[in-house]
């Protein structure tokens, strides 16, 4: 029961309790807002980002100040690969998939190993890359068709695949739970929590520091260029810059989920409850018929109303 | 005869600017065959506001006669503008109007754009119905001119109702994402006014929520926009903010620096110093007339239109 | 005249109640020692006393008069200087900075001033002239300081309070025998000037050196109060373990030297590296080698290299007969060598983690396993955490839950599912109680009885003199002498270490 | 022991880290020393004393931007919004010079008052981050989004010109010696003044080991809040210049500015995690972004290589800033 308990961590019931009270509020401010075919098409919104935001957790739980800020650049990338990769042949499929885990691995390699052997701190090492993949963008753009989604990439995204309810959820479920098994469950998920919270000891007692920091960053990669494929799904074509808007969300539901950016402490289940959360406070203020000014700097102070919650440090006086 | 011309685009982040370049390259080629060596120089990366500045700055220690400029701020370029003609150096900014004396703006009025669109629309709808906006980024002058263009429009209309409007950043994705949360809260909406950038995105969600034939919505002017406009048989109409409005400005750039004189001096707009090109429209009547334009373009492919160097030498003396 | 009384102050954090009913009273002019094996609450009492813990319960009376402390700042204004164990010193800012951090001098209001700054620094600084070591200067930065340098910048730090009540939570753990007689002199004249000292230390002789009174504190609570001039260890002891606890085994004689006729585990041939040079040695199966001399003269430096954690730019390693130069920890953990370091906060504990996380990375490694099953784990972590008679709630509660002593315990029983052939202690006591450290030792020769080959180095004389078929001291980087049978004593031990110091 | 066998360790190194240890913006300076030899090379005219004021004026704002994030990141902070805060006050005091009748009684006081709200931005973040205690980066960012909706309702588009007197001044020149020159010496005065604080040792203090500096007495939360404060008001000397330079405001002008000023912190050596750093070095390194963006177009680089290109060696420098930073460390 207190191994139940302990599993199910604090951050993620808050979670939860918060994502019911917000649909409720939702449904109160304009009525049809958590009627179930939209409460999916909202999941789905949140499985793009919970697929990016899994990858910055691992990054994140990986500690030395781990942060990817180049998702969004790679999401971009791999949304045009796979668009051209497929062109919107069902066959292209999986040779698109090939191709952007290649690509997107190939980039967290690059961010893994300034991070390691340059020792660059990630946030400036994943800023940088983000400049650069925002240029390469420009470039591979140049006479390049455009791609259109497979068919069957569309409807896996939007439509519902067993149960009405649609493949990405399928997928991001799965994902959820593989991320559980693997942190919990295998080694290497055990040396992420310990490079991360005492990388030296983590050393001095035989686990591969690169190696797994550098994992991580591939990972982070693969899993936002897995998400850039289902964008191109969700999106039906391809175009610049379609990752951008991911980067900081990407960071903020992993911090909902109670992950401490200083490493070592979280886990995924929660930064799933806190994408889930993000999705819908921001179509709720979508919604409702305010100003702009209006609705950014109540979704400001929102934001720092749900941190409250959860993303709190430690007193210095214990 | 050589011209050196500067070209400055602060944000590369679509298929558009890119296009916009290549346009530009093109119509300075195009001067050649006339026997004027047109030269240009291109600047064309993500940078902030002063990074810009700086572009003009590169521009004016490279001693060029003339600078076209998509700006990313309308203000903020008055006093480096104002050094550029102290220099001698003639500034033309298009795509987004700027505030300054003393450059002028080439382009389209994004007024007029945004009440096309919603003319076009108040028609479709036959004068009534409810409607949303989906719009670019607040506080952007581009959206902001959009945006009065359209509720002047609908000002006019007492019987169409705009029941919500959204911000989406011009951003595809996010425009998908706003439209499916609109269609949630309001199943009972008729028209949609949505800025090309995230049409294709919300015509999406209106697709999957299968309403593509009880709602008009505004278009895309990209080829795989048309496309799809053609093969569903959408109910859209397109207002064209064509990429060829850098190639325009260029070409009366040149004519200028050749020291000719407009017939009508460009005095329009809000800051009077606007020469407004026609704004091509495309509804399901001339679709097909667009998509063959388009043939054999790549998807991202945007309709396009430009004052040719004759259609630009008309509107000199 | 009382100059500190603590009535019934108690700590809970979360589950674990760190101290259940604190009783002390100081006085003006002594030296009051806290003893108390591992997590028995001294360090949490210390650090209540100087506002870095909020007490849930009690009184504090400072002069006699009631007082309530709200934090670090507000203790300091009453009064009261604290060193603490785990130091509380700013790398990056120069030693100067570092001992002034709390006040700063200022003038005009705002800018600190260097000219006072200095002249601060300067006075206590002098207070261990001769006994800092090379590299250390106000001006240095304290990151590239030895532990036993920064132990002293910590030191000088409290002193630096002038405050008339000073703490030292185990300040001299890092400390060579010259520093820590240099701090005992400074110790005695405060003690003159009637200032009241508290005093925490697992060394018996240096209790027995500076202490007037000492307060025993078990479990949390504090059980009785001493006069130490009256009192045997024996006596200390029992009460420290409680009333039938059994008693720590005390040092049975110094083994004898050992034939190697089982050839060598460890062999090491002219290594030269950072911070040592030149070392050659061999290491018997079933031997115990001993490391000694002052602290900082090479022996860590040494014991990390051979472990693949340190620089070595000469020489050669063979572990049994085969060559083994690893380049990493981990190539050496694999080849069968392990190594337990005093400083468990860097190099041993994964803070935050539960407890069977911190004892499984050496079998994942040597195993090479994938997969934890948690259930097959447990099986094979609870032995090895029991044979060191670890005190723990449960193997999914988080290391930093206990004690010191107990997460050190934690950080040795990982080394002990797999054996491995060479076993490198660096100062592996460093801050555990004396019946932890009778159980580790106890531990230490059984597997030296199994054939691995060992080297300890301690920085007490008694652990090593007790334990060590051999001892070869070190000095300037590189071995000075060796002592072997008979040589082994205290004296020679002394006098080999400060020859040429 | 003879001393043959003394410790190999090159006397070279040692003197290069001492130097680096005591002037840790050296290496920011080396690669603006040779990026604006690269700019003079492809283009002479850059380095003409015009083009260095027009650098300078126009990256002035970028410069006290990345020493506003400087001393939050001294303290081991972050702060997302100091390109939000640059947006409010630019918006703040063009709308009240603007209401205000443009006159150099109002620039003035429009000026006091854009300072107050930079204070008060700062003031904000401090209690955001320090007193409740929420993460650095997410809090910030969901502040930089609130005073980014502030910006938009007291401007909703961009527009409304500054005061002649304003931006005439800040281009203009004095006794023959351009404005921005003033402001680059009292700027190096202000920070040489602001290096002897208390508050800065504090701030650096509490950047090494916060828990450590709260343990020794340090009040980490003022000295913390104290941080975001001084950033609060560089970034609203940040959008002086801004101002000066567009003359006009622009409710989404800093956006982008933020990320460059975190970048500028880092390449002038300064390290994210706190600590350590020079505010001079800061100020190099938001140079070195505006020279980075010049060099890339006058070396010729094609149009669609500019961005990758321009990517591309600030990713690179930001490394070498890396990397020569960390020898200085201890
Ligand atoms: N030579 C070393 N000595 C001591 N600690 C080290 C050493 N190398 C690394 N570390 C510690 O381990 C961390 C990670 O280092 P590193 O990335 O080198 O690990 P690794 O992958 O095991 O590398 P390798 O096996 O190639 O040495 C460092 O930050 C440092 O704390
Ligand atoms: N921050 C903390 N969180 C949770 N438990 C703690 C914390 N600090 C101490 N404890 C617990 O409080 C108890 C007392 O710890 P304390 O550090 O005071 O012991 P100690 O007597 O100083 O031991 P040592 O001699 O090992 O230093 C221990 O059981 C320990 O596990
Ligand atoms: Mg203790
Ligand atoms: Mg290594």
């Amino acid at each position: 029961m207190s191994r139940f308990l302990s599993f199910i961590r604090q951050p993620i019931i808050a979670a939860l309790v918060l994502i019911v009270l917000l649909l409720y509020l939702g449904q109160m401010l304009s009525p049809g807002f958590a009627s179930g075919g939209q409460i999916l098409r909202l999941l789905i919104v949140a499985s793009l980002l919970g697929i990016i935001a899994a990858g910055q957790n691992v990054v994140i739980l990986g500690g030395r100040e781990g942060i990817d800020l180049s998702v969004g650049g790679v999401v971009s990338l791999s949304a045009i690969i796979a668009g051209n990769v497929m062109n919107g042949a069902d066959s292209g499929i999986l040779p698109a998939i090939a191709a952007c885990l290649a690509a997107g691995g190939f980039f967290g390699l690059l961010n893994g190993l300034g991070v390691t052997l340059l020792r660059i701190p990630p946030l400036v090492m994943t800023l940088g890359m983000l400049g650069v993949l925002q240029g390469l963008l420009v470039v591979i753009r140049m006479g390049i068709p455009s791609g259109q989604a497979a068919p069957a990439l569309s409807r896996f995204v939007t439509q519902p695949l067993a149960f009405g309810i649609p493949g990405i959820i399928w997928l991001w479920i799965a994902i959820g739970v593989l991320m559980a098994l693997m942190l919990n469950r295998t080694v290497f998920g055990h040396r992420i929590y310990a490079i991360g919270s005492n990388e030296h000891a983590a050393y001095m007692a035989g686990v591969p520091v690169r190696l797994i920091r550098i994992a991580l960053f591939m990972l982070s990669g693969m899993f936002a260029a897995i998400a850039g494929l289902c964008l191109l799904g969700y999106s039906g074509t391809s175009f610049a810059n379609v990752g951008e808007q991911y980067m900081l969300p990407s960071i903020i539901a992993v911090v909902f989920g109670g992950t401490s950016l200083a490493g070592g402490k979280g886990g995924y289940t929660g930064t799933m409850a806190g994408a889930v959360l993000l999705v819908i406070l921001q179509s709720i203020l979508t919604t409702i018929n305010i100003d702009e000014s209006g609705r950014q700097m109540v979704f400001g102070a929102t934001l720092l109303l749900l941190m409250m919650f959860y993303g709190r440090g430690r007193a210095m006086r214990a | 005869e050589t011209f050196k011309i500067g070209l400055s685009n602060g944000w590369v982040g679509s298929e558009w600017r890119t296009q916009m370049i290549d346009e530009a390259k093109a119509a300075a080629a195009k001067w050649k065959e006339k026997g004027v060596d047109v030269e240009v120089s291109v600047q064309s990366a993500n940078v902030d506001v002063p990074g810009q500045i700086a572009h003009i700055r590169n521009f004016i220690a490279e001693g060029v006669n003339a600078i076209i400029v998509n700006p990313n701020s309308p203000t903020a370029f008055d006093p480096i503008f104002a050094q550029a003609k102290e220099a001698g150096i003639l500034v033309i900014a298009t795509d987004a109007e700027v505030s300054s004396p003393d450059a002028i703006y080439v382009g389209i009025d994004q007024t007029a754009w945004g009440a096309a669109g919603a003319k076009w629309l108040a028609e479709t709808l036959g004068g009534k119905g409810k409607v949303v906006a989906i719009n670019g980024v607040a506080g952007h002058p581009a959206n902001e001119m959009r945006v009065a263009g359209y509720r002047g429009v609908f000002k006019e209309h007492p019987d169409i109702q705009v029941v919500n409007e959204v911000n989406a950043n011009w951003d595809q994705a996010q425009g998908q994402q706003a439209m499916q949360n609109v269609l949630a809260t309001y199943p009972d909406i008729n028209g949609v006014v949505v800025q090309d950038g995230m049409a294709a995105g919300a015509w999406k969600s209106i697709m999957d929520a299968g309403k593509k034939d009880q709602i008009a919505a505004t278009g895309e002017i990209r080829k795989d926009f048309i496309d799809l406009w053609i093969k569903e048989k959408l109910n859209s109409g397109a207002t064209v903010n064509p990429p060829g409005v850098m190639a325009s400005a260029l070409n009366v750039a040149v004519l200028m620096l050749q020291g000719k004189e407009l017939k009508e001096p460009a005095k329009a707009g809000q800051y009077g110093n606007a020469l407004y090109l026609p704004i091509p429209f495309i509804d399901s009547k001339n679709v097909e007339e667009a998509a063959k334009q388009l043939e054999g373009k790549p998807g991202y492919y945007s309709y396009t239109s430009s004052l040719s160097i004759e259609e630009a030498e008309a509107l000199f003396k | 005249m009382s100059k500190l009384k603590l009535n019934g102050v108690s700590k809970a954090y979360g589950a674990t109640l760190a101290l259940r009913r604190g009783d002390l009273e100081v006085m003006s002019g002594e030296v009051h020692v806290l003893m108390g094996s591992n997590g028995s609450g001294k360090s949490t009492l210390c650090k209540i006393i100087a506002g870095a813990v909020r007490p849930d319960a009690g009184k504090i009376l400072i002069d006699d008069t009631p007082v309530t402390i709200t934090g670090p700042r507000s203790a300091r204004a009453q009064g009261i200087g604290i060193f603490y164990q785990e130091l509380s010193l700013a790398a990056h800012r120069t030693v100067e900075e570092n001992i002034s951090l709390a006040a700063l001098p200022v003038k005009s209001g705002v800018f600190v001033d260097r000219t006072a700054l200095k002249e601060r620094a300067a006075r206590y600084i002098l207070l261990f002239e001769n006994v800092a070591g090379e590299g250390f200067s106000a001006d240095a930065l304290v990151g590239n300081l030895r532990p036993d340098q920064r132990q002293l910048v910590e030191i000088m730090k409290a002193l630096a309070s002038e405050a008339p009540l000073l703490i030292f939570d185990e300040p001299t753990s890092a400390l060579d025998r010259a520093q820590v007689d240099r701090f005992f002199e400074i110790l005695r004249d405060l003690k003159s000037r009637g200032r009241g000292i508290i005093f925490i230390s697992h060394r018996m002789d240096e209790i027995k050196a500076i202490g007037d009174r000492a307060t025993i504190i078990r479990d949390g609570e504090t059980i009785a109060t001493l006069n130490l001039a009256e009192t045997d260890a024996a006596t200390v002891i029992r009460l420290m373990v409680g009333g039938a606890g059994d008693m720590p085994a005390s040092q049975s004689s110094a083994p004898a030297a050992v034939d190697g006729k089982d050839g060598a585990a460890l062999t090491v041939r002219g290594l030269s590296g950072r911070g040592f040079r030149n070392v050659s040695f061999e290491v018997a199966r079933g031997e115990i080698l001993g490391f000694g001399g002052l602290h900082g003269q090479g022996q860590s430096a040494l014991l990390r290299a051979i472990f693949g954690a340190g620089s070595i730019t000469s020489g050669e390693v063979l572990i049994g007969e085969s060559r083994f130069d690893a380049s990493s920890p981990r190539d050496a953990i694999r080849r069968g060598c392990a190594y337990i370091s005093g400083d468990r906060g860097r190099d041993g504990v994964i803070s935050g983690r539960p407890i069977i996380e911190n004892v499984t990375p050496i079998h994942y490694l040597r195993d090479r396993l994938m997969i934890a099953r948690p259930r097959k784990l447990r099986d094979k972590v609870t032995p090895a955490l029991e044979s060191m008679h670890t005190k723990f709630p449960s193997l999914f509660h988080p290391i930093s839950s206990l004690s010191g002593g107990n997460q050190q315990k934690v950080i040795i029983a990982r080394w002990l599912i797999d054996r491995p052939d060479v076993l490198l202690l660096d100062d592996p006591t460093k801050g555990i109680d004396l019946s932890a450290k009778a159980d580790l030792f106890t531990l230490i020769r059984q597997l030296a009885a199994q054939g691995l080959g060992i080297v300890l180095y301690s920085s007490e004389d008694a652990e090593l003199l007790g334990n060590a078929n051999r001892i070869l001291v070190f000095n300037g980087g590189s071995v000075t002498r060796e002592l072997t049978g008979a040589d082994r004593t205290r004296y020679n031990l002394y006098q080999a270490a400060y020859e040429a110091a | 022991m003879a001393e043959t066998a003394t410790i190999p360790r090159p006397r070279r190194e040692g003197r290069i880290r001492k130097l680096l240890e005591r002037y840790p913006f050296l290496p920011a300076l080396v690669i603006v020393a040779a990026l604006l030899a690269l700019n003079g090379f492809f283009s002479p005219a850059s380095l003409s004393y015009r083009a260095l004021t027009g650098l300078l004026s126009t990256y002035m704002a970028l410069v006290l931007l990345s020493i506003a994030q400087t001393y939050v990141v001294y303290a081991g902070d972050i702060d997302l919004s100091a390109g939000a805060i640059l947006s409010l006050v630019n918006v703040g005091i063009i709308v009240l010079m603007e209401r205000w009748g443009g006159g150099a009684g109002a620039v003035l006081l429009a000026l006091a008052i854009g300072l107050l709200l930079g204070l008060a931005c700062g003031l904000v973040n401090g209690l955001v981050v320090a007193t409740l205690r929420l993460q650095a980066i997410v809090a910030t960012f969901a502040t930089s989004i609130f005073f980014t909706g502030l910006a938009l309702y007291i401007l909703p588009v961009a527009g409304t010109p500054a005061p002649a007197i304003f931006w005439r001044t800040y281009g203009g020149r004095l006794f023959g010696v351009p404005f921005v020159f003033y402001i680059l010496a009292a700027l190096i005065v202000l920070i040489t003044v602001m290096s002897r604080t208390r508050l800065v040792t504090q701030l650096l203090a509490v950047g090494d080991d916060q828990q450590a500096a709260y343990q020794s007495g340090l009040p980490v939360i003022p000295v913390r809040i104290k941080g975001y404060v001084l950033c609060g008001l560089f970034s609203a000397l940040a959008a002086f210049c801004i101002t000066g330079d567009t003359a006009s405001g622009d409710p989404l002008v800093g956006g982008k500015m933020t990320l460059y000023s975190v970048a500028a912190v880092v390449l002038g050596g300064s390290a994210l995690s706190g600590g350590w750093g020079t505010v001079v070095g800061s100020l190099l390194g938001a140079l070195t972004i505006g020279l980075i963006n010049s060099v890339v177009f006058f070396m010729g680089t094609p149009s669609e290589w500019q961005n990758f290109v321009q990517g591309l060696a600030i990713l690179v420098v930001l490394m070498a800033g890396v990397l020569a930073g960390r020898r200085a460390r201890p």
